[in-house]
């Protein structure tokens, strides 16, 4: 198992290099120079050449993508050429509320669509199925920026209890109204976002929940789980459930690189600060030090998420032993 | 009436004209259409028949597990001890399954959960049938696992499924059917996906618990040989019926119906020689589009007018050897 | 003294084991470990073993649809591993083979007489109106009609699936048809159609058949000579009556008491093997069966029997004979 | 070997009791498909609606009222009526024609975009899974790497920076959607080389592209169908969103998306602006989905025999 | 530059702080009910967009603009009728030459942080802006001045090469603290963490910045004039300019800027009993750049022509929904310098236009589309992705022009691509965009040769469509050095009535904008740079 862990971390090692790669040529090869977005229109070519020299940009591109690696292996991600601010200050500030948001989305969608994906494939083809089968689709087809729109102006304006942007009622925290008003407040804020992110996400999963469990209540140890006298309870969350959410512990893993990025639309309508936003913005500023920062670790995520879950799905599956 | 009678008194199960029909998207197939079956306590009653005969839907009707849909039961009795298994509600089902009637499957590598150990695939059924705790049930398992020859069942019985050889598995499905002593046990070609050292061995096993626990044993299987060996009676089915039923000896000594009968000669037998086989023409015809009159009436070579018309009952000819056509053979091979 | 079609001459199939941080070659598993024998023309060799003894293998090896790791296969004194491209291309249409799996073995996508026809077509024989006249006259050989050619695999049972993938081999006409357990997975009374019309289409076309199996009755029952495997080894090689009378290796002769004979009557003394068949990964050092054989000797554990004849025609790899 | 006869299970009963199959009349593989695709009514439905879309944009000149570029600034934002079935925008053109003319638009993106992702996933995915060795190795890493990229931002990015057209949306929505369906079609390809009809095609001398084309392909098409539909609807949605962040097909070519963008502003007031392209965006990719579902439950491996 | 600050996402042209104009603007609230401001109370205003970075003399942006006014001061700021008023600085004299400036500072002034302010804050700030690193978009501005100089810590003397009457108007910048960005290099100076958490000696002090979500300030006690007087400041950030709008309604927050024009009436409607709705026209102008070079814009007729067969009119009426004005020159309303009536109207006249284009040589051609020797008269139009009023004008245009046999094909390019691909390098046809001006009239950069296309072929200017007129630039010399304004207005006139004979752009329009601000607000300045003077405001008791 040691040995598998390592090889696994090891061969991510040229996944990484080869991301960083692709990355760093991207932002390099785009048309937009930062230094023209960012000095005067009529600056002078020396200046533009001192201003390029100042952010290390006049040196062949091969050299600053070995200066930028190494100082990404030190996790230094540079900064930012438009406010000087450290990259990983812009990104440990928006991070919380990326990670804070769809957190939430996760324990909600996984709540919910794990329970309705097993209760669909159990009454496969029943009016509920077909309910939950057109809601996971109507979830997926709803261009979702159009959704949040619809909702804000149906519930947002006429409740007046229901913030239609934010993260907080500024000034209301644990010490100036205790505990139970502040989650409260907090929670008002997350109905609006968490509402239109998981609505399109849940249908995956439970698509997926309802497939697997398909899978597996045809499988011949359910019907001896049966055969031996078992409770259908018992013979559906014991055997089958329980082989039926192996394969989504590899969606959790999935899922982690899902929690970093962020969902730049539904920020940009909900004011929400996450990260989707930063890099959203970084990508039209070309600001490239964000952009690449936000690229690398979120395919570094990405990356792990696989390991992880692999490494997960190990350990809940007997069945898969790595020398 | 003198029958009647002693089947009362004498049979463990007794399925009387079951009918069970499969609903698909491509049609109605009535997979058991008639079928009626005997199997006395602490007998071996063999069910042999191709695929698609209606061996194992049989079977899964008596353990009550069609599932509707696509599955129905549409008709007939399953006598168990007298009661009928298709009055039960499924609670009483499910307290007889496992539990007085078990059954085992023929694929060893995915009847077991992967997820559990076998420990606790067999205590399960000790806890839930028998109210053992936890702990009394992994004792019993290892006992179990004893009783069916396998070594070192300490260590075994800790282990997951995919840790063991089929023939190991297939001994760990037969220790959790044993598990609460049941009355009969359904064994639904359990050495069919076996190496043929590794089925001696099973068969070995399922004899010995025959005599050790007296347990009775519907055993079905395509396989003649495994019959010949194991069965005191034989049922020969096709197509959903029943076609032929005996003792073993008569059956495969005198077979009465032309079915049977081809099927014996199609057989080749180790050592013996023979220039040709004997074959039995066509294929089993499709369920959806049965053929009127005697269902093998298009295979038979003694086919007339009357079995293309009226189908035959399963009437008995010799005691207690019954069969189910209008020509019979002689039991010599020549049609009566 | 008959002449071979195919010589196979000490063929050992390795699969690497890979594992570690590196994924360095840990172990081999060891599908055919040295396996030699020959296969007279027209004659039909039986081979049978358990799951896992390494006949399939063997079989594709001689097909050259594996690439052995050491040894060589002589098919009419040609080694076949040594052919380039267009000798092997050439060679196809000399050997062919008849798979297991009647569902898996037909292209589900492809009509009947594609499947059958797609041989000439391959090696630019016959096309059009030709190709489908052969076909045609193939599926009559067959036992199946000509209008059949139209229809998809999944229009037919498991019998007549079977007598397609016979007539696709067929096709070419070949010497040699290596047949990969053709009727374990059909019923008793289709099995025995299949077998006669293999039988037929020996005596018409003077078939060579490699006939893999693992039920006794039946190669016994095809078989001129039969070869008995053990992991990755043959144990012991002799004329069909001979092996069946008299086997010598204490394997076949376990192997032959296991069979279920179909009468009641018949109570036999059964040699009932111990335990698995060890894994192919870790075959045991020695003679490979030495772990399940009741006549083991010390012997036996450390030195691997030599392949010897034993009488005319009869060759068996074990130090007790 | 060990297996000897199908196992009989409730859920197997096409295989078992296939029998004389010959006796019902000869269905090709596209027949059957259609007949257990027809079964599924929203998936039908689905069909019926796509089909009806398609027929507007192949027809979308003599469908469209107006001129869907014409400018009317005084007849701005007016409500649906006679003249204007669906209203007017803020520049007073027909929403009608314009929704009628962005099938067009909105349909070859989700077409092209998915034909590329899918183009280029089965092309990957097939040489990987087929060749193996250092091929997959190779092939595989570069999956994975793209992969590993926030998709919608690796999208934003690449759209930022190239000229922004029709046909580029298309092609980066494409480029950027493939690595899943190659994972697919790579493990069907390793599963499928495995099979015995490729092992004969091999016997019989087949050459690799026969094999690929002849015998792998048709057999893997399944996923790569659904798949295919799937991301039709997704690459609609896709530019949809490109289009939220202005960077969808540009003007004045109304995309369902771009006209729903522009109606963003006047959802207060002028509703109707958004509402039909939403409502035919949120039906198509609706309509996809199902389509979708019915493909796969009509190719379904499992109740294929 | 001043095009970089119509924000890079572009959402909504919100006019830049530092400019101004001379706009009609209105006290109210005090005089109207004569009570006397109290002190408390917030104010929460609503803004697009995320601040970047509060260094008066690094930000670009309009948030950061927004948060800068407030915290920082400048020597002079501009009053509602966009005179320059003194600031930081008490009074100041210019030397008869017009070269040597010179400033007398408040002497009550202190930071934030309590350090007293003086003369060297100021020269700090300026050379850091003249300073080679320096990496901001101010060097032009202070490119006249030679030399500064603090002779005592009340007194600023600034030394010109040459009389440059805009500099004033650039001294609204803000001083920003030297003891505290002394102690970095100025070529760092951007990775000073006061830029993030601002010292500045202006009516309001940074309290906190909730990334993304809002800032707060408060009241700075220690102001050096009248005020503050309502305690809390805050700035709401929002990324969609609907869901602000929605939170106006809502009444989560008291201010918004400009209120999109489809929404005014509505609003105005139905909120006017909780807003004060003030319509402020805009120091700005959208236009079509055409590149003069092109042989196609060569002829006068030909861009004359477009002038005539664009329906501006329609467009304001219709896109701006009425409000703005159409412009013919480049010069707003708003400012002193505004030439007005004097020139030619360019009013809608397809048939003028199409009897200039005859008369120019272009014929109609077989579809309809002018040709003259062989050519097309067709042309593309390249405009940033993303403004719904320019890509309706556009449209407009489009089909305005194809009626006179012209041909604008537009495209949208997203906005660091067209600038840098584009128009920094003045490689174009035609573009459609906005200028956000100064306070000062000047407009060398913009129309002066030498503004232009230099001989190496790089833009130095702003005069990206290469327009170039001899009159022209020797009456933008002189506009530069006159001091007077009497006489500088002169001058101006003059410029525009050249501009508009020779037309380097089509002019299409200046924008004015409506804010809405809670009634409880009092004491509001209205001006055409927005609500003046925040200190001054209260709440309504």
């Amino acid at each position: 198992m040691l040995n598998y862990v390592v090889r696994r971390l090891l061969q991510m090692i040229p996944l990484l290099i080869g991301i960083s790669i692709i990355n760093f040529t991207i932002m390099h090869l785009a048309p937009g120079d930062p230094v023209l977005l960012l000095s005067e229109r009529n600056a002078t070519p020396e200046e533009l050449a001192r201003i390029r020299a100042l952010y290390g940009l006049d040196e062949p591109i091969h050299v600053q993508y070995v200066k930028w690696l190494g100082h990404v292996l030190k996790g230094d991600f540079g900064r930012s050429f438009v406010d000087g601010r450290p990259v990983m200050d812009h990104i440990l500030e928006r991070l919380p509320y990326t990670l804070y948001l769809n957190f939430i989305v996760m324990i909600i969608i996984y709540l919910v669509a794990i329970p309705v994906g097993v209760i669909s494939a159990l009454r496969q083809y029943s009016k509920f199925d077909h309910a939950v089968t057109f809601f996971t689709f109507l979830g997926q087809a709803l261009p979702s920026f159009w959704f949040a729109l619809l909702l804000i102006y149906a519930v947002g304006i006429k409740s007046n209890w229901l913030p239609i942007a934010g993260v907080a009622t500024i000034g209301v925290n644990v010490k100036t109204s205790g505990l139970w008003a502040t989650i409260l407040d907090r929670a008002k804020y997350l109905i609006l976002p968490v509402t239109v992110v998981s609505l399109g996400s849940m249908a995956g999963i439970a698509r997926y929940m309802r497939s697997s469990m398909l899978e597996v209540i045809r499988q011949d140890y359910v019907r001896t789980a049966r055969a031996k006298g078992l409770p259908e309870k018992a013979v559906i969350i014991k055997h089958a459930l329980r082989n039926a959410l192996l394969p989504i512990v590899t969606l959790l893993g999935f899922e982690l690189p899902a929690l970093f990025s962020g969902t730049a639309i539904i920020e940009t309508i909900f004011s929400w600060p996450g990260l989707g936003l930063l890099s959203m913005r970084a990508i039209f500023q070309r600001d490239y030090q964000i952009v690449m920062a936000m690229n690398m670790i979120g395919a570094t995520l990405m990356v792990l998420g696989n390991f992880l879950a692999d490494i997960l799905y190990v350990i809940v599956d007997p069945r898969i032993k790595y020398s | 009436m003198q029958q009647k009678a002693l089947k009362d008194f004498s049979y463990l199960l007794e399925v009387k004209d079951l009918k069970t029909t499969f609903y698909t998207s491509d049609g109605r197939i009535p997979a058991v259409d008639g079928v009626s079956l005997t199997v006395k306590p602490g007998e071996t009653l063999g069910v042999v028949g191709e695929s698609g005969c209606g061996k194992s839907v049989t079977a899964l009707s008596i353990m009550g597990l069609i599932s509707y849909p696509p599955g129905r039961i549409e008709g007939g009795q399953i006598l168990f001890e007298g009661e009928d298994l298709l009055k039960k509600s499924p609670e009483e089902m499910r307290a007889i399954r496992g539990n007085r009637i078990a059954m085992i499957f023929q694929e060893p590598m995915t009847s077991l959960n992967p997820v559990y150990t076998v420990g606790d695939q067999i205590g399960e059924v000790l806890q839930f049938h028998k109210g053992y705790t936890k702990v009394q049930a992994q004792e019993k398992a290892v006992e179990l696992l004893r009783s069916v020859g396998i070594p070192e069942a300490e260590k075994r019985v800790k282990q997951y499924p995919h840790e063991m050889s089929g023939g190991m598995r297939q001994r760990v499905m037969i220790a959790m059917a044993l598990a609460c002593d049941p009355k009969l046990l359904i064994a639904d070609e359990p050495t069919t996906a076996l190496d043929v050292t590794i089925q001696a061995q099973i068969l070995e096993l399922m004899k010995d618990i025959k005599e050790r626990f007296g347990t009775a044993i519907m055993l079905i299987t395509h396989d003649l040989g495994v019959v010949a060996e194991m069965a005191d009676r034989v049922s020969v089915m096709y197509l959903g019926r029943v076609v032929e039923e005996g003792t073993a000896s008569d059956i495969f000594h005198h077979p009465r119906h032309p079915y049977t009968h081809g099927l014996l000669r199609s057989t080749p037998r180790l050592g013996q020689v023979v220039a040709r086989l004997h074959v039995i023409p066509g294929v089993v015809p499709n369920p959806m589009f049965m053929p009127t009159g005697c269902k093998f009436n298009n295979r038979c070579e003694y086919a007339t007018e009357k079995c293309r018309q009226e189908e035959p009952q399963l009437a008995t000819v010799d005691g207690i050897h019954s069969v189910r056509c209008f020509h019979p053979l002689d039991g010599e091979g020549q049609v009566i | 003294m008959q002449e071979y079609l195919v010589e196979v001459k000490n063929l050992k199939k390795y699969y690497p084991v890979k594992a570690g941080i590196f994924s360095k070659v840990k172990a081999w598993n060891k599908a055919v470990d040295g396996v030699s024998f020959g296969i007279y023309r027209g004659e039909t060799l039986g081979l049978v073993g358990e799951s896992g003894c390494g006949k399939t293998t063997t079989g594709k090896c001689i097909l050259c649809l594996e690439e052995p790791t050491d040894g060589e296969v002589l098919f009419e004194g040609k080694n076949i591993f040594e052919l380039d491209r267009e000798e092997l291309r050439h060679l196809r249409r000399e050997m062919q083979i008849i798979f297991q799996d009647p569902y898996g073995s037909l292209n589900p996508r492809m009509t009947v007489g594609d499947i059958i026809g797609e041989a000439f077509t391959i090696h630019g024989i016959a096309s059009g109106k030709e190709r489908t006249e052969k076909v045609e006259e193939l599926l009559e050989v067959v036992g199946l009609s000509p209008y059949h050619a139209k229809r998809y695999p999944h229009e037919f049972s498991g019998g007549q699936r079977q007598r397609i993938g016979i007539a696709r081999a067929l096709a070419l006409r070949p010497k040699l048809i290596v047949c990969d357990e053709p009727v374990s997975a059909l019923d008793v009374s289709i099995q025995s159609q299949i077998l006669n019309l293999l039988n037929d289409l020996q005596d018409k076309f003077g078939l060579t058949y490699l006939f893999i199996a693992h039920n006794l009755s039946v190669v016994q029952h095809i078989s001129d000579r039969v070869g008995v495997m053990y992991l990755g080894r043959l144990v012991e090689l002799a004329d069909s009556d001979e092996l069946y009378s008299s086997p010598r290796h204490p394997y076949t002769v376990a192997l032959l008491s296991a069979v279920p004979i179909p009468d009641p009557d018949v109570r036999k003394k059964r040699i009932v093997l111990e335990g698995d068949v060890p894994s192919s990964l870790n075959p045991p050092p020695g003679c490979t069966f030495h772990t399940r054989c009741p006549r083991a000797v010390e012997e036996c554990e450390k030195i691997r029997p030599e392949w010897r004849e034993v009488s005319p025609g009869h060759f068996v790899a074990c130090h007790l004979v | 070997m060990a297996v000897a006869e199908k196992r009989t299970s409730p859920n197997n009963l096409d295989q078992n009791f296939g029998g004389e199959a010959l006796t019902l009349k000869p269905e090709s593989y596209v027949r059957m498909v259609w007949r257990r695709f027809k079964r599924h009514k929203l998936a039908m439905a689905g069909l019926y609606f796509l089909l009806a879309m398609y027929l507007v944009a192949i027809l979308a000149p003599y469908i469209a009222t107006q001129d869907y570029r014409a400018v009317d600034p005084p007849n701005r934002l007016k409500p649906p009526s006679r003249e204007h079935w669906m209203g007017t925008d803020h520049i007073g053109r027909d929403i009608f024609s314009r929704v009628v003319w962005g099938s067009r638009v909105s349909l070859s993106v989700g077409f092209v975009a998915a034909g590329v992702a899918v183009t280029v996933g089965t092309v990957i995915g097939a040489v990987a899974g087929y060749f193996g060795g250092w091929v997959d190795d190779v092939l595989m890493r570069f999956t994975e790497i793209v992969m590993s990229f926030p998709t919608f931002f690796l999208l934003l990015t690449i759209i930022s920076i190239v000229e922004r057209s029709i046909f580029n949306i298309m092609l980066v929505i494409g480029f950027t959607s493939w690595p899943g369906l190659a994972r697919i079609v790579r493990g069907q390809f390793l599963s499928l080389r495995e099979q015995e009809f490729v092992m004969a095609a091999r016997a019989l001398g087949a050459s690799d592209a026969r094999i690929i084309f002849r015998h792998i392909l048709p057999n893997a098409m399944a996923p790569i169908i659904v798949s295919a539909t799937l991301r039709i609807g997704s690459a609609i949605l896709s530019e949809s969103s490109l289009s939220f962040l202005g960077l969808g097909v540009p003007e004045p070519f109304p995309s369902w998306g771009s006209i729903l963008n522009t109606g963003r502003t006047y959802l207060r007031y002028a509703p109707w602006i958004t509402t039909f392209p939403g409502i035919f965006i949120f039906l198509t990719v609706l309509a996809f989905n199902y389509v979708g579902d019915g493909l796969r439950d009509a190719l379904d491996p499992r109740l294929k025999d | 530059m001043y095009r970089k600050l119509a924000s890079l996402v572009a959402v909504i042209l919100t006019i830049a702080v530092f400019v101004t104009g001379c706009g009609s603007g209105t006290g109210q609230g005090k005089e109207g009910t004569g009570e006397k401001p109290t002190k408390g109370g917030q104010i929460v205003y609503g803004m697009t967009g995320d601040p970047v970075i509060f260094n008066p003399i690094l930000a670009t942006d309009t948030p950061s603009a927004f948060i800068n006014e407030r915290v920082y001061s400048g020597l002079v700021r501009a009053n509602e009728k966009l005179e320059l008023i003194p600031n930081l600085a008490e009074k100041w004299e210019f030397s008869d030459d017009g070269l040597v400036w010179t400033f007398h500072l408040k002497k009550n002034v202190y930071w934030h942080d309590g350090t007293k302010f003086t003369s060297a804050d100021v020269k700090f700030t300026y050379e850091a802006i003249k300073h080679p690193d320096y990496t901001g978009v101010r060097r032009t501005d202070f490119k006249p001045i030679t030399k500064i100089e603090a002779p005592d810590d009340y007194t600023v003397k600034l030394y010109l090469d040459k009389p440059y009457a805009p500099l004033l108007s650039k001294l609204t910048i803000g001083i920003i603290p030297k003891h505290i960005f002394e102690s970095t290099p100025i070529a760092k100076m951007k990775e000073n963490p006061a830029n993030m958490n601002p010292i500045g000696t202006g009516p309001y002090k940074f309290k906190e910045w909730q990334k993304g979500q809002y800032i707060l300030l408060e009241a700075n006690d220690k102001y050096f004039e009248e005020g503050p007087y309502i305690e809390k400041v805050i700035v709401k950030f929002y990324q969609d300019e609907q869901v602000m709008l929605a939170a106006l309604e809502k009444g989560d927050i008291d201010y918004m800027g400009s209120i999109p024009a489809d929404e005014i009436a509505r609003m105005e409607e139905k909120y006017s009993d909780r807003f004060v709705f003030k319509e402020l026209p805009t120091n700005g102008y959208d236009y079509i750049g055409l590149k003069q070079t092109n042989p196609i814009f060569k002829d006068k007729r030909v861009r004359q022509a477009l002038m005539y067969g664009l329906n501006r009119e329609q467009i304001v009426k219709d896109v701006l929904k009425g409000y703005g004005t159409v412009m013919n020159a480049n010069i707003p309303p708003v400012s002193w310098a505004y030439a007005g009536d004097v020139l030619n109207q360019y009013p809608y006249n397809p048939e003028k236009a199409k009897q200039l284009l005859e008369e120019a040589g272009w014929k109609p051609g077989p579809d309809g589309i002018r040709v003259k020797d062989g050519q097309r008269l067709s042309f593309k139009v390249l405009t940033a992705s993303g403004n719904k009023e320019r890509e309706a004008a556009l449209l407009i245009a489009q089909q305005n022009w194809k009626e006179i046999g012209v041909e604008a094909i537009p495209e949208y390019i997203e906005w660091s691509v067209l600038c840098s691909q584009y128009l920094d390098v003045a490689k174009f046809e035609s573009y459609l965009l906005g200028w956000s001006l100064g306070l000062d009239p000047d407009c060398y950069l913009f129309f002066h040769s030498s503004a232009a296309v230099d001989e190496k072929g790089q833009l130095v200017g702003f005069n990206d469509v290469e327009f170039k007129n001899a009159d022209l630039d020797q009456l933008l010399e002189q506009g530069r050095t006159e001091m007077n304004q009497e006489k500088r207005k002169e001058i101006y006139v003059k410029v525009q009535k050249i501009i508009n004979e020779e037309l380097p752009y089509v002019f299409l329009f200046t924008r004015n904008r409506v804010s809405a601000m809670n009634k409880k607000i009092q004491g509001v300045v209205w001006s055409t740079l927005g609500p003046l003077f925040p200190e001054k405001w209260y709440i309504k008791q």
